[in-house]
């Protein structure tokens, strides 16, 4: 029928075929678009970039065992992402301000988030954990694009400071749909805002092939909002290095919001509670597998004698070392007091709020040390 | 795909709503379904499961990830003539819409005076109870039953489930359809044979205990704690009649006044923040028109005025057991009773 | 400073000329992407055009006069945009359905609408006048970009129905910004939907200049959506005409939806309520005056003969006596009784409503006759 | 440009509004006005008016045309330290913004458990009255007022809207501030020296006018109808209490139900329909904590049910005078009272 989108996740948008700068195969490809950026990229860049990666996955890895075993309530497998994730906040400054969205746990952790961080939230004994202000990473948005426009006025403040920083959006092929992420697309454009998006199309949002969403090439969009963009293989970090530095530079040197789309596979579901098998083949997973980020990193590094047993040993070490702990901030967790949900909805005195507080304490002092209530 | 059409089963609350789409699909040939991820996956609780099998793409619509989208599309579709039952996939992403619903969806028929119909539905999985992330568990029917314009009401079991969804569709106005999915889970008889005209209109409460000491109004999931509590109370030899709500816009004041008439003492439970919510209309209303039968003020059972709080933390938020017989407690001036504030 | 839209209303969106048929000064041109759809327009159908842009212009007018004159509550003046307006609807079939704005009171003339229907809604009588389903026009929007979304929503309808008719989504350039607009783009996109969108970019938004909302072209931003699109002269009814036939012609033969952005410009105020004198110039109007859509097509059918004393007459007579009418119908209005405000909320009986009306009703009741009130 | 900026002046609430806003950016540089026309136009009512030439673009922001675009970027530029005034264009038009308001402006502050403070001051020419086009009339306060983690107020004169405007940009939690587009006009005196510490806070109410019978709440631009009804009624022998309540959440219920002890008696007016309304949650708290205080219910006098009618039928939707002498004569069991609802 003419009137339903096709179906087929790899759709007219591979038409463009996106940047890449390291094929599946661990072989490095020149492209005059992206050279400059990635062409001083040494050897302990890529092997940081590959720890960090590696770190990621396990990170991933172990958030789904968590789930499984009960630690954690939900987990937003990122699995197939790393490059994009890890690279893209790799080559921010340390000064720029990052909006993740729930699946980018990579980010988080280049950000230098504590394995509570990771996990905390996920379990649902907060909403969220780091400070922004510290790690210049807003909270992981849960409502789809909202933080785009967040991003876009961030920029704007940013400008009114006379500052050199960045904001970077983060969002995926799904949220392209949202009014929001137009519209921050309409203010970045119109401000000059100095912000970069980095559209994760990851060619599904939970059961909808990316088809469903844009009827062209997500990065084709931009052009028309006044916005530079480039498609990108998110699946090779050297050109996704490569492409987040332009366009970092781009947006830092005065020249506007740039638009980035890193397109790349959603290995696992879209949540642990997700069952991708009701709408996709394992044929499309195992095509994307075979351009698996880390085999093709890893692959370069091996042919330039740059990964061995040793080298391996210290990413394993430092994996275990971050996801042991993630364990334990989930095990040992201690949930918040009751009183404690009546915390924080308003920065100064609410009379409101105050009175509800005393009732629901003196509520809760009736029950005395019996935890199992009144009666 | 199973598909349930005849006689009376056993069914989950989600199977009963399943049901009800399908019967009102294959009863009248313009209702189509649409949403994110309810095509293909039969959505993110299975309630559209079967149904693009059963009626294809065009009836079955797999949309762009956009609330504003989904609903402002269905608006159009109304004005075609179909009867577009939209699917939000969680309480926390209706907001988007909200727009179109508030301004479009809702005052349509009021703006071409009665010229153009928008029997629309739109299906909300509600509420809290289910160790959900952020923005999963949230109550916002107090939004819509502030809306003139909008129908709204709230399921509490299987039966319902499937009767007033099939009511909802039919009806020419908007319907804002609360499912709890605390309740997805919970199996119930559904008679699927019913007709629709047969069962007690969508607008009516259902008195689901009878008492005569306290009248307990509440709907959605909060009908089986209040059942509970119901149930805990007798043994202390306190009557509570319990009546589920069901409409929340209209309220059936009749149903609702001739009980408060009997107990002449009311507790109202939901899970939604207590200010300015669905309980402060129920006790306005019943002030106004029992106001002598009243022997206590009307207590409300809510959650806080909070933002929802983490998954771990909501159970200090959403009112159990023990929160709604303090409540009886002091509305029958029992001890445990708080003072009035100090003026 | 970079970061200030340039407030310039004639920028950069005029580096892409729009395709013009009809010249300012009268003069017929060719053009190859339009000429097949305008070829056919013989001396009678651009008299017609001529006579129902006059029509749009005396109306226009006379809604101006009644707002001044206490008779309406406010007007939204379309003078200058009566080309797009008029053109399009009449490229229009009878039976598609048209979802314009506020300022299309051009295309309710062409769609049949009765003088009363130009006017009790802008007097505060009714909310909308016109039964939707005759004339086949929406009521008339004022939720900035609403209408876009209820235009695919209706396309979608046409398709479900395997009819052949379009749906027509009319707005204006500052509605670009709205999320429902591009979501709108979204949905007509993804499923092929029938359905022009017809931007009238009269270069304002209230006071705001099209580049606050738009980096780039207008007509720029639809191909990323995947929709085909075309920058036509406004003010050009030659050009409209055939713009929208090709549109139309595509949507209709299952090409999926189009987007033209006409350029054009409101002459007047915004609404009678506005001081356009506070934002832009008296030059900048000038030079658009000399564009006017009236002027040139009268340049033309007077070069070609076909525009005699006879004719004048004629359209001003039609002109006046429809006028006449409106002005009629808004001294004439006698507002619907108190009561009457509880009417039509619902279809269906409501339990709230009902006892609010016997209420209500009981409370008139008690003043009786006296009009003045219970005291 | 007129740049009214100390002494004592008569003012209308407009340029009250506008000599606020003045004083706040003046005070603190962080400080943003941002929305549509709001600059080179000064907004739709002029309340904007100058800020643009004295202060310039990068603190007098035109917005393109979108809603939750404003709010969004004004939640980045708060997350980045600034204070944005944000201006709806009309009450109509917040609703594409809720999403915005609702999940991610009211939340942000308990999201991240006290650390992102969200300082956004929503300004929105607020209610009916004037004779507007549709969606220009709308009181949307009930929805704010039920969102936890939003502040919300009403001016009522010049003064309060001088003085509030400053403290609500000051207030560190997000503010939904209504400004009754009736009263734009309306002249008062405004003292433009005082220090908004000395004034009273935000968050209290104030007797506007003392009386012992009956206790007539409302706020906006009802405050004077509230007023004329008193006076009126003191014609009659009716002594009334005006409360202008200021601030709708919270509620200074210390004021209100100070007041309710002494009267015993209560009217609510506003001009939001009833249902689930502001009125509702003041009937609910009040019947809570004087229930054994009231020798009558609580009665509310508010527009309908029904969405905003046109603007030549405004006036048999807005509670005038008539209506609410009508609910003070049934709060005092006088004639006129309508029965109780048969059951
Ligand atoms: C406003 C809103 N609507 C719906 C959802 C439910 N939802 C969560 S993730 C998701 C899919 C998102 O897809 P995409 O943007 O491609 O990101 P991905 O999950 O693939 O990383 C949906 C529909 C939501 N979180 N917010
Ligand atoms: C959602 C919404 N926001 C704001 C407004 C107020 N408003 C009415 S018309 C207008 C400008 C519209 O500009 P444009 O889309 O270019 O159409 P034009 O008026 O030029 O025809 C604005 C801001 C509105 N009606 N709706
Ligand atoms: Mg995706
Ligand atoms: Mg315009």
């Amino acid at each position: 029928m003419t009137y339903t989108p096709t179906t087929d996740a790899e759709h007219r948008s591979d038409l463009d075929e996106p940047v890449q700068l390291l094929t599946p195969a661990g072989e490095r490809r020149r492209d005059p678009r992206l050279d400059e950026w990635a062409d001083d990229l040494d050897l302990d860049a890529l092997r940081g970039l590959y720890r960090d990666m590696t770190l990621a996955r396990r990170v991933d890895a172990e958030g789904v065992a968590l789930q499984r075993q009960g630690q954690l309530g939900l987990w937003a497998p990122a699995q197939g992402q790393e490059a994009i994730q890890v690279a893209s906040a790799r080559a921010c400054r340390a000064d720029d301000f990052l909006f993740p969205s729930y699946r980018e746990h990579g980010v988080l952790l280049v950000r230098g988030a504590a394995p509570a961080d990771l996990v905390l939230s996920w379990r649902g004994e907060v909403a969220s954990t780091y400070d922004p202000a510290e790690l210049r990473v807003a909270p992981p948005q849960i409502i789809i694009g909202a933080q785009t426009l967040h991003a876009v006025g961030y920029a704007m403040g940013i400008q009114r400071d006379g500052a050199d920083q960045v904001a970077v959006a983060y969002f995926g092929d799904g949220a392209t749909s949202q009014g929001d992420v137009n519209e921050a697309m309409v203010f970045a454009a119109s401000f000059s805002a100095p912000v970069v998006f980095v559209c994760s199309n990851n060619h599904w949002a939970i059961s909808e092939p990316v088809t469903v969403q844009a009827a062209h090439p997500i990065a084709g969009r931009a052009p028309g909002f006044g916005i530079p963009s480039m498609r990108v293989d998110g699946n090779d970090a050297i050109a996704c290095t490569a492409a987040m530095r332009w366009a970092l530079d781009h947006a830092r040197s005065g020249g506007g919001p740039v638009f980035l789309e890193a397109v790349t596979y959603r290995m696992g579901p879209h949540t642990t509670s997700d069952d991708p098998s009701r709408y996709r083949s394992n044929d499309e997973v195992d095509r994307w597998r075979a351009k698996d980020p880390l085999a093709r990193l890893e692959a370069l590094l091996r042919a330039e004698g740059a990964f061995d047993d040793a080298f391996r040993a210290d990413v394993d070490a430092d994996a275990l070392s971050y996801t042991t702990q993630m364990r334990s901030a989930a095990i040992d967790a201690v949930s918040a007091p009751p009183l404690s949900v009546l915390d924080h909805v308003y920065a100064e005195p609410h009379s409101g709020l105050d009175e509800q507080r005393r009732r629901f304490s003196a509520y809760l002092d009736g029950f005395g040390d019996d935890e199992g209530g009144a009666r | 795909m199973t598909s349930i059409t005849t006689g009376k089963a056993s069914l989950t609350m989600g199977k009963a709503l399943g049901a009800g789409l399908r019967r009102a699909m294959a009863d009248d040939e313009r209702v189509l379904v649409m949403g994110e991820d309810i095509g293909k996956l039969g959505g993110v609780f299975r309630i559209t499961d079967g149904l693009l099998d059963e009626f294809g793409p065009a009836r079955v619509i797999d949309t762009p990830l956009a609330e504003s989208g989904i609903v402002g599309t269905a608006v159009g579709l109304a004005l075609r003539g179909f009867r577009p039952v939209v699917e939000i996939q969680f309480d926390g992403f209706v907001y988007p819409a909200f727009d179109q619903i508030v301004c479009q969806v809702a005052k349509l028929h009021y703006r071409t005076r009665g010229r153009v119909r928008m029997p629309i539905t739109i299906r909300i999985p509600w509420a809290g109870g289910v160790g959900a992330a952020e923005h999963h568990s949230e109550s916002p029917e107090a939004y819509f039953v502030h809306t003139a314009g909008l129908r709204v009401v709230a399921v509490s079991n299987p039966q319902d489930a499937y009767t007033m969804l099939r009511q909802a569709i039919a009806s020419d106005d908007p319907v804002v359809f609360f499912e709890p999915k605390r309740l997805y889970h919970a199996k119930g008889d559904v008679d699927l044979d019913a007709h629709i005209a047969d069962a007690a209109p969508m607008g009516l409460a259902r008195v689901v205990r009878q008492g005569t000491d306290v009248t307990l109004l509440t709907y959605g999931a909060q009908v089986a704690t209040a059942m509970d509590a119901a149930t805990a109370a007798e043994d202390e030899g306190v009557s509570i009649e319990v009546i589920d709500l069901r409409s929340l816009s209209p309220v059936d004041y009749r149903t609702v006044t001739a009980s408060v008439r009997k107990t002449g003492r009311v507790v109202i439970t939901h899970e939604a923040p207590g200010e300015a919510g669905m309980a402060a209309e129920l006790i306005a209303s019943i002030t106004e028109q029992c106001f002598h039968h009243l022997e206590a003020p009307p207590l409300r059972v809510t959650g806080h005025d909070i933002p929802y709080p983490p998954a771990k933390l909501e159970k200090h938020h959403l009112p159990d057991l023990d929160r709604i017989l303090d409540a009886v407690d002091r509305v029958l001036d029992r001890p445990n009773s708080f003072p009035e504030v100090a003026p």
